[in-house]
């Protein structure tokens, strides 16, 4: 199969689909003329002009409560938040209204809005600029989050998320847009909400990964398999919905298991995933559910404290081995 | 200030069934929020209640100056919005009553009725929540072509949230058919708006986005009528948006139960000498296009509906607690949502 | 000891310290002419006057920033969220500015800055009104989450928070206004962060409960004891700082535990605390760790569906009779 | 548009110190953005860059009007302001190259620098993030009785945030001693100021909160120095906030690297013919009040300084990684936070 970036399939994704439906249609800061900051948007304004690839004004708070007014009319926005970090200047609108916006009519209102939003720290960034927000939202019922971490999973989840009837935080790491992979040329190709990816399967340890940590839970494995031990590892790429089942069976195998991801440690997403482990497999573990994640700070300019900070595949193969006895 | 055509012009301008239907669907207003403040005391209704008693002018002749097409975002302050906007007392009434067939089937109430099927993108719990919404429901007509508005209701102190500020100026920008309707009641809950905002009129606020401001008299419904209208064409000639800002007054409580120590007797009973419903009538008599007994048959059609609204509501079934987890996504991926 | 209700032991905290040191004053929306839309700064605007007791626009984001401002230049603001709901109208202000204000400085920064929010649900308020915020910045490194479940710790925890150098989230539930209780009258009492309290002590089962949790898993306590389980019941007090000793002591003990919430179940205080207990406890648990909170809907409107959503002493019971197994 | 004071009022109305002063600390305002960005190639510093070049005159001009006590806020350009409120070049260098002894102890880098013992709140990674926080420090001062105000920075695309509009608001409500200054640069990253925000001059806003905007040539120092005395003095006289909007440009990229596809060489040539250094250097020298030889020696006396500034900040200790965890809260609760 033909190999493209992470962004590439992004891109592909969002053209695609702008071209089979008039209503699908992309607006946030520098997406037109800049080309997106990340560049993922390159290219889309010389092919759909400034009716459909629509530079606004900074600001966050329209840009998301716009897109759910569009919506509500029958458009299918997706809107582009440039870094993760801004989340927050629009939370209001997340989770009051483009979360609530259906329930509260009693499931009348339709919401084809999918939210593109830059997660993860692309170094030396700082405390502004680094976040990865995926868990800040997911106590609030209504939200489809998303967490792709190969250009195939980036395409079909994308394609899911705007061919969708509901709201989509959907988080794109910056530091996996350069990443190339087999990504499938079918039009229709989407991959379903709910159904986690088994990456790698083993029978040792069960390395659950969120977004770039999948990629860091392989070279894990890699190091892990060294040394005799055999790890699975497994993709949720919804957060919500969350496919419990899957990891369910795979503790249920292994016995252990070690979650990642880049966010902070505390109420990140592997807080939800270890409590619905804890709740529900727990009979099958053989020892503690170990959480990976960013240490509890604010990210760190200095690339020595950053690097200290953040969380890496050495920490998961650590983790692991500690597990395993070996 | 704004404030409507002489009554000699009445005659020429407008419709007896325009000018009656105002007049019915301001009474309705007042008598179901009367009515419905009753039944909450009854205890028929279980959830707060901010009633628009005196501001039925501008939700009344703002929406029947737009078209069925035309949507709007109201506010929590929204009963005389849904109404003026075709919303049916039944369902209003049921849905307070949080019942099953009311609007959102039980699970809104009174801050969060919708009908898209007749434009009415919600009521809102949020201060200046829905006016990014009616502002990208703009952009989807102007995107389609479609000769549509949409209208944004807030209120004075809602004007000084940021949504209010970061959607007219894309608004502005864009020129999208969007009028951002501002019903200036004087009080932002318990604070006077002297005492959260820097200027009287908020109409000025218009022009730091680039489009018109106009202040009107809010208790002048064809006044409103008129300058929505001007700002409708204006939209729809692709000139963008519009601000209106309506002075008027709300005669009860923020909610039910206010104490009010925030304002005098003096002020609300001013304001009661300009009632929007009586100086109506007393120009509707004077053109002497409806007589006395024309508007006693409206306003006792009006008690009527409203009685059926209450039965309606009352005896309608209440959601079925089975269904508590329905309606929070369109697919739940088997389950899985949950 | 003299009784007094959780909203007279907030006030007394606040006017005490007041009264004490000129640089503490309250400002919100409707705190002052209108007393405050849950009385609770009642009679204040009296006592201090519009200088220390301000009434502000309807502008959260705001109120939040401006109030760290003032902190900035050595002020100590309490500011008010009238609802939980509201606080994402603020998201950015609390989450990239106050939180990170000092260690983006390199700890320089000084934030006495205290957030009062109403949580919880009053009662057929709908999903904008009801909201239970807790675990929303949980994810935020650099904010402390306080939860008090009575009018002692109400007071002596908003007093360390007004006393501290650092930002609070201080969570007040609406339900608990009127419940009276024991406060000390010393004017210096104050109740530290990162202390759980053992609020009943048992062998059987460990009740945690957050804010109004409490209460109810205190109702549970004792109908299990007419079963003959004997439950535990603790308060964490604070979510940020956590008191992870005083909770995996207890489960140690009991090797059973519910947690409960109000907040909805996923992503809510409950999983970081299950995840703490699965990697740090799970050696002496005899069962899974149950969680309780609201249904993952947002909150309904109608009461039926509205008590079918939100979590009742019945539900802890239950869990708790499970584990124990009768 | 103000403009600045004639040559000839110079010699009776400004002390040749100042003169010297605002010229050297422009230049090393220049200097520096010109050494950071050439130390970032060459390594030294590990993060992103916004430079300030062209826009030096709006960041001196503004400080040096203000006094010691008096605090500001400023963004993601914020080299220039950081400057000139004072802050040194050595620890500033030393952040940038994100070392212990730099403003952060390199926790911050560009975005972050602040110095409280000068008055600096902090730039900011957040467009719009700073302006409440200055609101809120001018509302200290004024509970305090201190004769201190506090000056928000942000740009044009900044002004379209509601963390502005909220601001200006409450500021103007409680007459705050707040200076709104807004660099209207003409470009919001890749997005010129005409195709996000619908009016020409930002000044006007100011209107909608009820205290004055003026605006001002952002590229004659004497001029911003004149407008923010003024607005000073009004803020010290406990009439409220002012705000200035300052006509201005940056020549280089929004960050360094910026390939620049939104704005035209012609735009860029344009404003460097209205370069802020050399027409206060013609001034200055037409002026007699200094010639080529003082301002040579003023020249080479900020080469020396950012020499060392480098010096210092390449031969600085980088911070111990032990430390990671320090700093985020005054007390950890013996170590409970993490
Ligand atoms: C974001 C937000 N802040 C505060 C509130 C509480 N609140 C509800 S209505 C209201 C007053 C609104 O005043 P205005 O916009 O003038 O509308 P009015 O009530 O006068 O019709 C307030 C403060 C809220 N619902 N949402
Ligand atoms: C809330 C937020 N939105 C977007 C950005 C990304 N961003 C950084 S600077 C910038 C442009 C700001 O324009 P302006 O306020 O005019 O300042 P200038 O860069 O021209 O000095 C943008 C969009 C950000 N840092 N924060
Ligand atoms: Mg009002
Ligand atoms: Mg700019």
């Amino acid at each position: 199969m033909r190999e493209i970036t992470y962004s590439e399939a992004i891109r592909e994704a969002m053209v695609e689909e702008m071209r089979q439906n008039p209503d699908v249609f992309l607006m946030g800061e520098d997406v037109g003329v800049f080309n997106g900051v990340w560049g993922v948007s390159n290219g889309m304004l010389a092919e759909f002009g400034h009716e459909r690839i629509r530079d606004t004004a900074i600001s966050e708070l329209n840009i998301i409560g716009s897109g759910l007014g569009a919506a509500l009319v029958g458009m299918r926005p997706i809107v582009e938040i440039m870094f993760g970090d801004f989340l927050m200047c629009a939370g209001d609108q997340i989770a009051n209204q483009v979360a609530k916006a259906r329930f509260m009519s009693g499931g009348k209102a339709n919401v084809p809005l999918t939210i593109r939003i830059t997660t993860g720290a692309p170094g030396s960034s700082a405390a502004q600029h680094s976040q990865s927000p995926e868990s800040w939202f997911m106590n609030i019922p209504g939200l489809k989050i998303v967490t792709p971490a190969s250009p195939a999973d980036a395409k079909g989840l994308l394609k899911s998320a705007i061919r969708g009837e509901d709201p989509v935080l959907f988080f794109e790491h910056k530091m996996l847009y350069a990443v190339s992979g087999p990504v499938p040329e079918d039009k229709d190709f989407t991959v379903p909400f709910g159904q986690a990816a088994i990456v790698k399967s083993g029978k040792d340890v069960t390395l659950i990964g969120v977004g770039i940590m999948v990629q860091k839970s392989l070279l894990a494995a890699e190091k892990l398999a060294a040394v005799g031990i055999d790890a699975e590892v497994i993709d949720p790429r919804t957060l919500v919905p969350l496919d419990k089942d899957t990891l369910i069976q795979s503790v249920a195998k292994t016995g252990r298991v070690v979650i990642s991801h880049e966010a902070h440690r505390r109420s990140g997403p592997g807080a939800e995933i270890a409590a619905v482990l804890a709740e529900e497999a727990i009979e099958y573990l053989d020892g503690p559910i170990l959480r990976i994640g960013a240490k509890n700070v604010p990210l760190p300019y200095s690339p020595e404290l950053e690097n200290d900070v953040l969380p890496n595949e050495n920490d998961i193969y650590d983790a692991a081995r500690r597990l395993c006895g070996k | 200030m704004q404030t409507g055509p002489d009554i000699k012009e009445y005659k020429e301008r407008y419709s007896i069934e325009l000018l009656a239907e105002l007049y019915r669907r301001m009474t309705l207003v007042r008598e179901f929020e009367l009515r419905a403040i009753e039944e909450r005391r009854g205890g028929l209704i279980p959830g707060f209640i901010h009633s628009c008693v005196g501001q039925e002018a501008t939700a009344v002749g703002t929406c029947l100056a737009l078209s069925a097409e035309d949507v709007i975002t109201s506010t929590h302050r929204g009963h005389g919005h849904l109404i003026g906007k075709g919303g049916d007392p039944k369902y209003m009434m049921a849905e307070l009553a949080a019942r099953s067939p009311g609007y959102c089937n039980g699970r809104g109430g009174s801050l969060h009725i919708a009908d898209f099927t007749i434009g009415i993108l919600g009521a809102n719990g949020i201060v200046g929540g829905g006016i990014p919404m009616a502002t990208g429901a703009a952009l989807g007509f102007q995107m389609r072509k479609e000769a549509r508005v949409a209208v944004a209701f807030f209120g004075d102190g809602a004007s000084n949230e940021g949504s209010f500020h970061e959607a007219a100026n894309q608004a502005g920008v864009w020129k999208l058919p969007v009028i951002f309707f501002c019903e200036n009641n004087l009080d932002g809950e318990g604070t006077a708006i002297h005492r959260c905002t820097p200027i009287e009129d908020l109409a000025i606020r218009a022009e730091s986005y680039g489009f018109p401001g106009v202040i009107v008299d809010g208790n002048d419904v064809l006044a409103v009528y008129e300058v929505v209208k001007t700002a409708k064409e204006r939209a729809l000639r692709g000139e963008g948006p519009t601000f209106i800002e309506a002075k008027t007054y709300r005669y009860r409580g923020h909610y039910e139960g206010d104490p009010q120590v925030y304002r005098t007797q003096e002020e609300i009973q001013s304001w009661k000498e300009k009632d929007p419903i009586d100086r109506f009538k007393a120009k509707l008599l004077d053109s002497g296009l409806l007589d006395d007994a024309d508007l006693e048959e409206l306003q006792g059609s009006v008690i009527l509906q409203l009685d059926e609204a209450v039965s309606f509501a009352a005896n309608a079934d209440k959601p079925a607690v089975e269904d508590a987890l329905v309606g929070v996504y369109a697919d739940t991926h088997n389950g899985l949502v949950f």
